[in-house]
């Protein structure tokens, strides 16, 4: 099981990269923060951050499964 | 009512508009707060279209390196106040439009006098102080906003408090800390970027005002314009965040810290010295907790936090604990999305705890 | 080269931006063309943004009318040069760039040689007769030109003729007859979407020449305000739409009634009579030829019409037969997409012509 | 066999809806593009109208099938 992971905003740079895709499998949202979390502190700072699975904001106990289209996105300030 | 049928020709012309919609965005009233990059478009076609009564609000002078993107303004206004050259030029292009010039920054002491006198709030700032209180704001007087915000090639739409729908805090519960989302002075920011973004704030405020098309609630739209990609994101409102009654005393200038705030072992250490009044939470799982604990913290954990939030006083200090500092981080937002104002992320979780304050635990 | 770096510090400071992007939009030359709805957005950000030399095409002079959604102009200025009152206001937004004042509409006689002093060319008119110059002067001079046009509450953008790809003829090979599709003067358009729409061209024209992110080439993006919705359409260029060599001679102005035309069939038994050279096409079915046929008319069923293209002389006038009128059509838009420059539809096909002119056919 | 055809610009004044769902089966795009014709003459004077099958500009030629998202895409001239 693998997933792709679309990049928003500044999570972009903390990441260095527009997609990223984990090795490991993760059995919800909230396992997966956490993984994200531990391997970008960074994105800890954000303080917010919306992971959505298909287009839907992901509470942190939502299962995951491999066809899921997820993505992250950050606050954004500018104007 | 009547009105000036030449100038509003094209609209009143238009399928499913016409002379209704017309006469609603004559009636109506919108407060764009900031007048730079989103303000400008926003103020522009606002104007345009006709809407009765519009605030203008913004503290800022014109600067040359806001030009590239603030195209309402001229290089020989450089050092004017933005609101108040608004003004002027907009009623240029339109006198029927009725203009309130606020020349001063959104603070809690004129959000909500300010606020009530419009029917819908667009927000067009640059700093996260501003959003959480424009967002509490409208939340107290039940008023929509318009949401924009834009990152280097990116933007983001939404209309908050609409009918009852989602609040920026339900998709952001809190503020990231200082620095880590720089804004455009910092990050750059292309200059047609705003114009894209503040057109389909404009789009909103008319959608709204006027009761055509469907209105972005309980929706985030996000536009990449590197590769033309949108996409429409959809989140719900969280009932919490409707409870707000008023408005932060630190003028939301603390806004990050005093949200989700870091401490370190050595901080927690003084604090209990000190007879703080802490409430501990060990969100580790029950296995973990034979290596080592904190003797006055209480357990729960991380996938229980959300069922017994109840157990936990939200309007005193709240600091989380686990192995290394993750997985109380996420309590931590969980907490913060539920309306808790002060919850502590303890830095490094037990195990740095165990090797900075008591080398009696048994590190794992 | 030096440029002002206070003034567009905040794109040099961009990622994948900086000093070089900046650099080529200041060395670069931009035509507008239609300072209205879409021009406004386009000049104002191409402007701010700091490309080198501005183009500002338009003959027409400011109403009242367009002010809601031509927001760079003031109610005080209507009756005035759009093109002109254009330049005066951007020359104060930045006196960097380079204008050139075009108070005069694109024609056959000035097209070729305006267009060749600009790098990039935009579309910003608001009628196909101008479309299809621009797009064959284009292909001619081979420019890449930025294409936006709005309907009610949609607008389309692409990049045509842009390194090899697809023209406006490879996606639409024919000008629709006048009056099928009304412009935003008979069918009312909402202020703000020439805004968006407008926004998205000019930025389209700073990727084509920094080089920066995907260029809509081959690609049409189509948005929808109402309901936010908006697609990508791809397409492929066509070889016989690069083959164009010359313009039209009539000027555009019968670019319809000349590309696709129908024909009575009154109107072809007149021309018979005079030995005009036609090239009768019966597009039906082999089965069908034995109830009725027109003597003169070649035999090419539909579906082999696109393989047997080449028996048809492209520059002699052509009539399509069949059945009622319908297959026909379909027949004429191929022919039209291949280059053909004169062809006919025989309206209600053999039907019509049996009860019209030749009493002995029989019907079926 | 039946489609959901998304309509585009002045397609949808001229059918009066913003999808068009016909009851008939058709084989290729062609057949499809004579059905539209025939149901809606007006169709016929755009003169150029674009037919697009899962998001892809199509040919005459092009099979169907009832799984194709359908779109009528005309020319449009506002400025």
């Amino acid at each position: 099981m693998s997933y792709t992971v679309l990049l928003f905003g500044v999570t972009k740079d903390i990441i260095g990269s527009s997609v990223y895709c984990p090795n490991d499998e993760f059995y919800t949202v909230g396992h997966l923060r956490e993984h994200l979390y531990q391997s970008f502190p960074l994105l800890q700072k954000l303080n917010s951050l919306m992971i959505a699975v298909n287009m839907n904001y992901a509470e942190d106990h939502i299962m995951l499964s491999s066809t899921d289209e997820i993505a992250l996105i950050p606050p954004v300030s500018g104007g | 009512m009547d009105f000036n049928r030449e100038r509003y020709n094209r609209q009143v012309l238009l399928k499913d508009f016409g002379e209704q919609a017309q006469l609603k965005l004559l009636n109506s009233s919108v407060l764009v707060i900031g007048a730079g990059g989103l303000g400008v478009p926003v103020l522009q076609y606002l104007t345009g279209m006709g809407v009765g009564k519009i605030g203008v609000m913004d503290h800022d002078t014109i600067s040359e390196n806001n030009l590239h993107r603030q195209v309402l303004y001229a290089t020989d206004e450089i050092g004017s106040s933005k609101a108040r050259v608004a003004v002027e030029r907009l009623k240029r292009l339109n006198p029927d439009v009725e203009f309130l010039c606020f020349n001063e920054q959104l603070t809690v002491n004129n959000a909500l006098l300010i606020i009530s006198l419009f029917d819908v709030i667009v927000d067009c700032t640059d700093n996260f102080q501003t959003r959480y209180l424009i967002n509490d704001a409208c939340v107290i007087l039940n008023k929509p906003f318009v949401y924009g915000a834009i990152h280097q090639y990116e933007g983001q739409v939404s209309v908050f408090n609409y009918q009852g729908g989602a609040t920026y805090r339900c998709l952001f519960p809190a503020a990231p800390e200082n620095g880590v989302v720089a804004d455009c002075n910092a990050n750059g920011v292309l200059g047609v970027l705003p114009g894209i973004i503040g057109c389909y704030q404009a789009n909103e405020v008319v959608k709204v005002i006027a009761g055509i098309g469907e209105v972005l609630t309980n929706k985030l739209l996000t536009i990449d314009t590197l590769n033309n990609k949108q996409s429409v994101f959809k989140f719900q409102p969280k009932q919490e965040n409707q409870n707000i009654t008023q408005l932060r005393s630190d003028d939301y200038k603390t806004l990050c810290s005093s949200t989700l705030m870091s401490i370190t072992p050595l901080e927690l250490a003084q604090k209990l010295a000190l007879n703080e009044a802490l409430q501990l939470i060990d969100v580790r799982e029950q296995y973990e907790l034979v290596y080592c604990e904190i003797e006055s913290a209480v357990h729960i954990p991380l996938r229980e936090i959300r069922m017994r939030v109840g157990e936990l006083d939200p309007m005193n200090p709240v600091v989380l604990i686990c192995h290394h500092g993750i997985r109380s981080r996420i309590a931590c937002e969980e907490l913060l999305s539920k309306g808790f104002t002060t919850v502590y992320n303890l830095e490094g979780g037990i195990d740095r705890w165990a090797r900075e304050v008591d080398n009696s635990l048994q590190l794992y």
